[in-house]
């Protein structure tokens, strides 16, 4: 009995320690900084569309007024959106102007918290502005990363901010941060369960089931970039790469913290969400969904690849 | 931040009730102080299980008992199912009061929604063709969306590909209200908004050579005219709470 | 073996085309030859393939194409759906070819089946009821199975329970040859066997207190009859070559 | 692109090496020797159980007859069992008898390999000949521990062997085995996969997808051994008990081998099938599948336990 209770007492003493190590560990900011590069750009380019059609899709009438879109959304007070409350056209446009200078900023990392922070309010209100009517995948990864990078150093590498302080003469090292890993464990664990959930739902969908699926999807002609009918003599090719699909969203939640399994899971990603883009026009979401998929990078890694040009770079705006 | 938190476990080394082992550990990697990770450890748990019941709720139904027989007429044609809310209906009570729970933070956060990509199973697409007429009945605009040779860049086409296929779920109300659109945007005093399911080819049908587009892949699932100064009652109160077509 | 393979293994210490680092952490713990160990996993991964892709084809089905309307006469009566292996149906290739290639390996080892435990859903149970009749039509035995009075300890019980259940699969055939084995049993001239479904109780009959076993809960799907020197023509030709009922 | 190369050249060793070390690491047998006692018990009761009624089960003629089931298996060669050709009863008692004491001789430890042969042979004889018929999921199991306990030194350790051995003077140690983990590891991924398809073919129930499903299996009055019908007020407890049911069962494939989670995932293994034994009578069957989950304790552990009671009988039967 004696015995049991200390197995128990030592089981808890390690689990608690293994759960500090994974959130608290202090972590090179490396990787959430590369993230808010690639995922502000994102953001950049996503709103900087609206102004296409800003009227149409953001406006309070347009495509879908927004009072249509409200009572869809049920009138709750926790759907919120700064555009539920602009009625003109000229206080639309500075509001635009200024969301998408503040995307541009948390891209180059100009006042990175800041802007940040919000950019989180500003992506949400455009989402749900449109939630229904023109948003999609896209929005919520959108808007994952700018929850997230709120949370972090997110300007403490790659960023103006930091080239700021350069030049002012602080070239003390980049510390190590809890933070930094926090919202890096975040964004992987919410990627963990979208790919959980996207696997569920196919695996509910019989085409998914009996490897047909990813026939229907390139049979879509509004979706076709790149003209995959071919695969309509190749069924065999079809079901693999249906099933594999199916079952890679389904675990991803569990491989992708192998240390074996990970580079698998992850270039798996790569070829999915490379032909979802190419074959499937999904550009914009399939690179989003790669980002994501980049969270899993070590920071060493990430710099690695990404010092040498942000060095260069550095050094021009530098002088 | 550093300097605090080892002065703090110096105080917990010191501490005959905190196993020694455990602060050993801790100060070997980790820097807050436990209370405050305790605290957080708790909210990351809220906020994750938050993440998780909204998907997962969305993608649960009601059931109907194992071995239940559909309602048919004395000729044998199926009746409608009982309403979702009768006690039939087996209720997923465990997501739906999570859900309920968590609501306004997901809302407030954006995460009341689920990620069915192409799911259940990829299906064919929704156009919607419109032509806009002035008073004398002339034609002074036409199209449709989604249209590659009108919406560029992609992303851009693709906000109008999901207008139309959000239609699906939002039922011909949204119809109008596009039609009410155009006739504005175009200065027009009638308009005509046709909703238009693309089938999709099996592959025996590719291999045949039937064009993805050919025209009898088209179906056109509802037809909306609107003319200029009549009013639109939105049924609104008819529609579910949740924010619908969070399949997308 | 492990001194074998120790100086197996000095001699890919001194293969230069071996990496150093490799060959000295499998001489660490590992001790059977390279060679050996690959053949090993090439039959490993052949094994564990099969063993997955068994269960894999069963829980497959071929699918329609996605948006298909099912066919209905005029009435809107439901006509019933084109043969499986009509090409309207969507066939899994891969595992069938997986299971086809795995065949005969999957029946030795006894692995041909799927591990469906009370999936899709739970469902009511199946019960045999029988009477045996002498030649003068008087009752000489009558009992029914599964039924805990009669059968003990609870596997034999189990088994009775398997044999009712699995005649849901094999269809009334099952029942003739059942009323033909208990007539000779008990030594009687005829027999009848009703093939009873018991039925399940939602949650808010059982708290309005219906009994589990209440009378209505019992359902007559088929009676059969048999006769002493009747010959019973089993249409075996018809029933699917894969071993049924696997889901059990 | 050298680094790439090189890369991939210790990604792929590494994977290798962990790969060897999954599977051909030296294990004591203890486990496996534990597993054999406890399936050896369970294939030694199974098969008794038929006694109370061969001719009916087993018989050429009985419930089912063997044209009639053979006609169902579409008269397949490799679907074999030696009472396919058994015509007369008094050589089908032999052949049960034979199989009775094998498989009791498996339990002990008696010529413990030989045993093991001859018991998977006769396992699936047997289940081949109730299948269809009287089969289920214990069958199913009770031949996947009969083909793996073949690979390994089986009798290793508590068996009759181990005794005999011991009073002819060899207290050689028993030795760490490579088969042995050989035939661990592929019992563990067996049963992985047996949990992985009973999880997914639960996911197309739409009960198990509400939660209903546990309320469907007490409210079954054949199955029910002891009331469980006072779930019906408890609408979540239902809920929470198919959902975790679900859920663990589909990812037990892969939270089973992180250290950490291990604990949790066989305890609710525990709950789980004994919470079947106790309420819906398959006592054998939840039996049989928690002996399966007994394949992830290590060696030292199951020494720790049994080794003091084996050491009993064994000073016992040596005197």
């Amino acid at each position: 009995m004696k015995r049991i209770v200390a197995d128990i007492r030592s089981y808890l003493a390690e689990a608690w320690q293994a759960w500090n190590l994974f959130w608290f560990s202090p972590t090179d900011p490396a990787t959430l900084c590369f993230l808010r590069v690639l995922a502000g750009a994102m953001l950049f380019y996503t709103h900087l569309v609206w102004s296409l059609d800003l009227q149409a899709f953001i406006g309070q009438k347009g495509w879908l007024p927004v009072d249509f879109i409200r009572g869809i959304q049920g009138h709750q007070w926790s759907v919120w959106s700064i555009f539920f409350y602009i009625e003109e056209p000229w206080q639309l446009w500075c509001v635009h102007i200024f969301s998408v200078l503040v995307f541009l900023f948390l891209m180059l990392g100009l006042f990175s918290r800041t802007s940040a922070i919000f950019g989180f309010l500003l992506a949400v209100s455009y989402a749900h502005r449109v939630s229904p009517g023109a948003y999609f995948g896209l929005d919520k990864i959108n808007c994952m990363f700018a929850l997230y990078l709120m949370l972090g150093p997110c300007g403490a590498r790659y960023s103006l901010d930091r080239i700021w302080r350069l030049r002012r003469g602080d070239t003390s090292p980049v510390a190590p941060s809890t933070s930094a890993n926090l919202a890096i464990r975040l964004i992987q664990l919410h990627l963990c369960i979208i790919y959980l959930f996207s696997g569920l739902a196919k695996l509910l969908g019989e085409n998914w089931q009996a490897g047909s699926a990813v026939w229907w999807a390139v049979a879509n002609y509004e979706y076709q970039s790149l003209s995959a009918t071919w695969l309509a003599s190749w069924p065999v090719l079809v079901g693999l790469a249906t099933h594999i699909t199916v079952f890679w969203e389904l675990f991803y939640c569990c491989l992708v913290w192998n240390r074996h399994l990970r580079p698998i899971v992850l270039w798996i990603a790569v070829v999915v969400h490379l032909g979802i883009a190419m074959f499937m026009g999904m550009i914009t979401f399939g690179l989003a969904m790669l980002f994501a998929n980049l969270s899993f990078l070590q920071p060493a890694t990430v710099r690695r690849w990404v010092d040498p040009l942000a060095d260069r770079i550095a050094l021009k705006l530098t002088g | 931040m550093a300097k605090n938190n080892q002065s703090r476990q110096g105080q917990a080394d010191s501490d005959p009730a905190e196993p020694k082992k455990k602060s050993s550990r801790s100060s070997s990697g980790v820097p807050w102080h436990p209370v405050w990770r305790w605290l957080i450890s708790l909210l990351l748990i809220l906020h994750l299980t938050a993440v998780f019941v909204a998907p997962w709720d969305l993608s649960t139904d009601p059931a109907l008992p194992p071995g239940y027989v559909p309602p048919a007429d004395a000729q044998g044609k199926p009746l409608p199912l009982p309403p979702r809310d009768s006690t039939v209906w087996q209720q997923p009570v465990v997501p739906r009061k999570l859900r309920e729970f968590f609501r306004h933070y997901l809302n407030l956060a954006y995460l009341n929604h689920g990620y069915q990509f192409f799911a259940p199973d990829p299906a064919g697409s929704n156009l919607i063709r419109y032509h806009v007429y002035d008073s004398g009945g002339a034609e002074i605009a036409a199209g449709q969306f989604p249209d590659l040779d009108d919406q560029w860049p992609r992303l851009f086409y693709h906000r109008h590909m999901m207008l139309a296929a959000q239609t699906g779920d939002m039922g011909e109300e949204s119809g109008r209200l596009y039609a009410r659109h155009l006739m504005e945007r175009h200065g027009g005093q009638s308009s005509r908004v046709e909703w238009v399911l693309h089938r999709l080819l099996s592959p025996q049908q590719v291999i045949d050579e039937t064009p993805l587009d050919a025209e009898s892949t088209y179906v056109v699932l509802a037809e909306i005219r609107e003319t200029a100064g009549s009013t639109a009652n939105p049924s609104v109160g008819e529609l579910p709470v949740a924010i619908p077509g969070a399949g997308r």
